[in-house]
């Protein structure tokens, strides 16, 4: 049943893929973008990645599409026909592809539960995290405890991001506000619906962040649905109201003290004899450390990838306007 | 009660092929957004359903977050039509 | 709890029904704003006969208030994206088949 | 309690300070900082270097979890040398921007290159020291994305279209380097370097781990631009502002390069990648295709930073050429070429760069003249130059020699006529400009009373490299015996995964 | 897989490039998910009753590199932006006619 499934959602993507490629409408690319998105979210659904699947739906589909849309106003819809040959790209994908596919031939059958991959290192996270960590949720405490090194770099490169979007584009200044513009004045339906539904995503941002011990969620997809929130604001009221009540410099300040509250947690556990990132120094008791530890960094990694998923959506959109207005 | 969900599952999952073929090959520029958006809808139930067919219904968390999306995507989308004229 | 089950499925199985038409709808029907309206009426109802159907299934716990969180979400934003969606075609210039009709008729004239 | 963590500090100072910088946001202090935490971060290595050269392993287990299962530094002689290198460069070159990016970056933006800039450390010092393959990839992104920014900020629009083939380019190298990582994953079930060692040797010749060393060796050559796959690095380092070019030109590329090796020697071990799959024939070729055709267009460009970038690629083929003679020898002039070229390449670029500084073009025409205006910069790049082309006396005849030595040794003649013949490009090319600068006339439109020397910081670090050339070139103790027990090292740890792998396998 | 790679090296527009490396990478995230299954397991929370799970690892690492992926996007479109604003186009062979020194 769940192969079933996954064979049909596959073919579905494929099909998605290929048209990707003839179409020449870019907004359409980015509508189908969009659903290889969700696509591939429901395939790591089926999969039990179900943390990804949280994460690819949120990120791929819901930021990078908007960005991506963004992009499109300022640089237009339309591809055009291309005068350069495509028979070398064709044959370097080909080389590429068969050789994925020579690297298949030896690969250890799907889902088999003998595989080397799930007998070397991934037992112990299995058995022993809960009783380690005292989480239900494995992803958590891999990714927050055993491998905590890796997301704190992740979460520099979003910050690495911010700085790559703020250097480009930066962020207009305020003064410039003076041309009014309020996103859709008319629709006086998706204002107040708007209005009515940010707080409970941001609630549900909340519960995404705190949650994410014991389900799905954690840091980042909280982090991303807070700015959705934020997001939509923006696109229903305009920016200039949206500045008022985040500001942009708000923003990055709290992108740096995200990183910075990440990595005190390790400086205060090397403080307390323990090596860096070493949440069961924090407590008495080795687990109660644990999950202060992978808290308090939940939270750093949350309040870094909003302010950086807001602070690159409004750079984008100020160039959006600023475009709109010449 | 598996068997229906069963069903239920597999008959969600053709009304999205549906919503994609639609689209993939869509007359006007709309009738892809539309397409798009009902995709996106029958997607929340294929993951509520889905999740009653694994066993595991604490995952509804997902479906909320692709209701969530799908809606600020539509957003962004007829925004994003305020800058660029839609017709062909 | 057998009852439940029963309206449950019952409950499902229309809510695909109306899902279904409702997708057809967007191929049969022959302009944008009929195909439009096709999708969105019949998407709210297989939404609402959907879920509850799952929620009869629940036990009243978080999951019950997740999938009426859902409910909720998806009756308010769906209408709202629709409406949205068709005054901004409206906006773009799309005309429905009668009103493409009367033009052709003019044209021809 | 600093000893027991050094070997995180060369990693998290730059890694802290950058958020610290982007609160700050005044530029002389920002300066200042940034510098600091810079030499601090060369100081620790240097400290880490000196303890991997006594005790051989350094390892440490971030989170305190044990290796497999969490992730680990590890320290040796061979990353402690290449870290050494990387994070002194970085420092001189902080020193150097504050009066070049004055002159080539708007003002608004000084904050973001420092943040940047110690973005990029941070990334380069994680790659180098870190003993798990995804925790690499995961660094490789973070000093990518930083690098990417770094380019961007150039004055020239191209430097727009150099950073986004750049962008697309490393992106698709890094994401080769997942797939290869990925198959290797599947295989073994581990992503720590060492036990990933240990786990590949049983499976002799396993098509999916052949095909991961595949995609992770096409994906480092992108990285490291490796000749076929160079073509987003003219562009790059000619449009970047000078000081970001000096950092990338000395660090980046040795950092792939280091990559390269680790994989090879660490993590496959040496025997399996030149014996069983060939691989030093494909990257002998590929190296001596990269010399001679990259010199040749470096003869040919006008532009003095193209001429450059081009000899770096050319020198990347010499680096890759050392290794592909496996021998002990061979990797050792790799090694101490990674430093050498740091040394050499980071003045060149920073003479160039004080050139633009005070004519504001880096065209070869604009040099016509200097000699007299600006001698102190000219001698320093004279001297850097005729350290590329391996004059005695200077650390570029050290690599040389120790290159030329190991191919003798291999009995191969005809790589080692090669090298000398590759030389004489470099003559050629380095020549034109010097020629240029001492033997032509300064053009009449140009204002003589305003090209006069450049301000002291930028000359400062620039004569440490110059100095540095010229004493590493006559006392080479410290390079080779660093470089010989970092190849030695790396021969035997190949060695002894496979002696261990046999004892398993039994 | 092979799609979004064929469309980064064919693609003319820098748009479209962006699209397919995503592309690209999303089918390598899959790889990796596809790994981690195990047959009968259940997604990597603890229940009560359950005790094959899928491997949580690969999840992690996936974790890791969309984010790292959509931060690359994220610049790749800035760069787009100030691209088009320095050049006027985003088609790759139209900038390389106005500034054939590249």
């Amino acid at each position: 049943m769940g192969d079933l499934i996954d064979l049909v959602l596959l073919a579905m993507l494929a099909i998605t893929a290929l048209q990707m490629i003839f179409l020449k409408d870019l907004f359409a690319v980015v509508m189908l973008f969009g659903i290889y998105s969700f696509l591939s979210a429901l395939i790591f659904i089926n999969l039990d990645a179900v943390d990804v699947a949280f994460t690819e739906a949120s990120v791929g589909a819901g930021i990078s599409t908007v960005l991506m849309l963004g992009t499109l106003a300022l640089t237009g819809r339309k591809e055009k026909k291309s005068s350069h040959s495509s028979i070398l790209p064709l044959l370097v994908v080909c080389i590429t592809g068969a050789a994925l596919i020579y690297g298949t031939l030896d690969m250890p059958p799907f889902g088999h539960p003998n595989n080397p991959i799930h007998e070397h290192v991934a037992p112990r996270y299995i058995e022993e995290s809960p009783k380690e960590i005292g989480l239900p949720n494995m992803v958590t405490s891999v990714l927050a405890s055993y491998r905590g090194f890796d997301t704190l770099g992740e979460t520099v490169v979003v910050f690495a991001a911010l700085i790559g979007v703020l250097a480009l584009l930066g962020v207009r200044r305020q003064e410039e506000n003076d041309v009014p513009e309020s996103g859709f004045k008319a629709h006086h339906v998706l204002h107040v619906v708007a209005r009515f539904f940010i707080p409970l995503i941001i609630l549900f941002a909340l519960y995404v962040q705190f949650h994410g011990d014991f389900g799905p969620g954690g840091g980042f997809q909280a982090g991303v649905i807070a700015a959705a929130a934020f997001i939509l604001y923006t696109l229903v009221f305009g920016l200039s109201r949206a500045f008022a009540v985040v500001g942009p410099k708000f923003l990055q300040a709290l992108a740096s003290i995200g990183v910075l509250l990440y990595a005190s947690v390790g400086f205060f556990s090397m403080y307390k004899g323990g090596q860096f990132l070493d949440y069961s120094k924090l407590a008495t008791d080795p687990i109660v450390g644990q999950h202060y530890g992978i808290i308090i960094i939940e939270l750093g990694v949350g309040i870094t990838v909003f302010a950086v998923m807001l602070s690159i959506f409004y750079a984008f959109g100020s160039q959006a306007e600023r475009s709109n207005i010449q | 009660m598996t068997e229906v969900y069963t069903a239920v599952t597999i008959a969600i999952l053709v009304v999205m092929a549906m919503a994609l073929a639609r689209a993939i090959s869509a007359p006007t520029v709309y009738d892809r957004i539309l397409g798009v958006n009902m995709f996106g809808t029958k997607t929340v139930l294929f993951i509520a359903v889905g999740g009653y067919l694994m066993g595991r219904p604490d995952f509804l968390d997902i479906a909320i977050v692709y209701a969530l999306i799908n809606f600020i995507g539509m957003v962004a989308v007829l925004r994003f039509f305020e800058y660029t004229a839609p017709i062909d | 709890m057998f009852i439940l089950d029963i309206i449950s499925s019952v409950l499902l199985i229309a809510g695909v029904f109306f899902g279904f038409s409702g997708a057809l709808g967007l191929f049969k029907f022959p302009d944008f704003f009929t195909r439009m309206h096709a999708a969105s009426v019949t998407d709210s109802i297989a939404t609402i006969l959907i879920l509850l159907g799952l929620i009869l299934q629940t036990s009243f716990d978080i999951n019950t208030a997740k999938l009426l969180f859902i409910l909720a979400f998806l009756m308010i934003t769906s209408p709202t994206a629709s409406h949205a969606l068709a005054k901004s075609a409206r906006h773009g210039g799309l005309l429905t088949l009668p009103e493409t009709q009367v033009k052709q008729q003019e044209r021809t004239y | 309690m600093l000893e027991q963590h050094l070997a995180t500090l060369p990693i998290l100072l730059p890694l802290i300070a950058a958020p610290i910088t982007l609160l700050l946001g005044r530029s002389l202090f920002l300066w200042i900082f940034a510098t600091a935490i810079s030499a601090l971060a060369c100081y620790f290595s240097w400290q880490l270097l000196a303890a991997a050269l006594t005790e051989s392993v350094l390892s440490y287990a971030v989170g305190g979890w044990p290796a497999p299962w969490g992730i680990e530094l590890r320290v040796d002689a061979a990353n402690a040398f290449v870290l050494l290198a990387v994070s002194a460069l970085s420092t001189l070159v902080l020193i150097y921007s504050k009066d070049s990016i004055e002159k080539e970056i708007d003002s608004s933006k000084h904050t973001l290159y420092y943040t940047a800039h110690l973005l990029c450390l941070a990334g380069l010092s994680g790659i180098l020291l870190t003993g798990d393959a995804f925790n690499l990839f995961v660094f490789l992104e973070i000093s990518s994305l930083a690098t990417y920014t770094l380019v961007s900020l150039g004055s020239d629009r191209r430097c727009l279209t150099a950073a986004f083939r750049y962008l697309v380019m490393g992106t698709i190298g890094a994401t080769f380097i997942l797939i290869g990582v990925g198959m290797l994953y599947m295989n073994t079930g581990t992503l720590n370097m060492l036990d990933l060692a240990n786990r590949i040797d049983i499976y002799e010749s396993n098509r999916t781990i052949n095909t991961g060393l595949a995609f992770i060796m096409v994906g480092v050559s992108i990285k490291l631009a490796l000749f076929p796959l160079h073509m987003w690095l003219p562009a790059a380092y000619t449009h970047a502002p000078s000081a970001v070019t000096a950092f990338l030109a000395s660090t980046a590329t040795k950092v792939a390069f280091y990559v390269m090796i680790r994989f090879i020697f660490t993590i496959f071990g040496w025997n399996y990648v030149f014996e069983e799959m060939g691989m030093d024939l494909i990257l002998m070729v590929l190296a001596i295709v990269a010399i001679f055709k990259c010199s040749y267009m470096a003869t040919v460009q006008s532009n003095v930073k193209t001429v450059l970038a081009y000899s770096s690629v050319a020198q990347i083929g010499y680096m890759i050429l050392g290794v592909s003679l496996v021998s002990v020898t061979g990797l050792m002039s790799g090694l101490i070429h990674i430093f050498n070229h740091a040394l050499m390449k980071g003045a060149l670029f920073m003479a160039v760069g004080a050139v633009f500084y005070r004519v504001g073009s880096v065209d070869i025409n604009a040099f016509k003249g200097l000699g007299k205006q600006m001698p102190l910069t000219m001698a320093a790049f004279t001297i850097a130059g005729l350290s590329i082309i391996g004059v005695p006396l200077t650390v570029g005849f050290v690599s040389k020699w120790y290159l030329v030595t190991a191919a003798l040794e291999q009995q191969h003649w005809v790589v080692a006529a090669l090298v000398l013949a590759g030389s004489l490009l470099a003559v050629v090319y380095i020549g034109r400009v010097i020629e240029a600068a001492y033997f032509q006339k300064p053009p009449a439109s140009r204002d003589s009373n305003q090209v006069k020397e450049a301000p002291w910081l930028m000359l400062a670090p620039m004569w440490a490299l110059v100095l540095a050339n010229i004493y590493f070139g006559i006392d080479t103790s410290l390079t080779t015996e660093a470089a010989r027990s970092a190849s030695e090292w790396l021969f035997q740890t190949s060695a002894i995964a496979a002696a261990s792998s046999v004892e398993v396998s039994q | 897989m092979m799609t979004g790679f064929y469309i980064v090296i064919s693609a003319n527009n820098l748009v479209k490039k962006i699209v397919g490396l995503n592309v690209f990478q999303t089918s390598v995230f899959m790889l990796y998910i596809s790994m981690g299954k195990v047959n009968g397991g259940t997604a990597p929370i603890l229940v009560e009753g359950v005790t094959t799970y899928s491997n949580p690892l690969p999840h992690v690492l996936i974790l890791t590199a969309i984010v790292v992926g959509v931060a690359t996007t994220s610049v790749g479109l800035a760069l787009i932006i100030r691209i088009k604003r320095a050049y006027g186009t985003v088609e790759e062979n139209e900038f390389e006619n106005q500034d054939d020194a590249i």
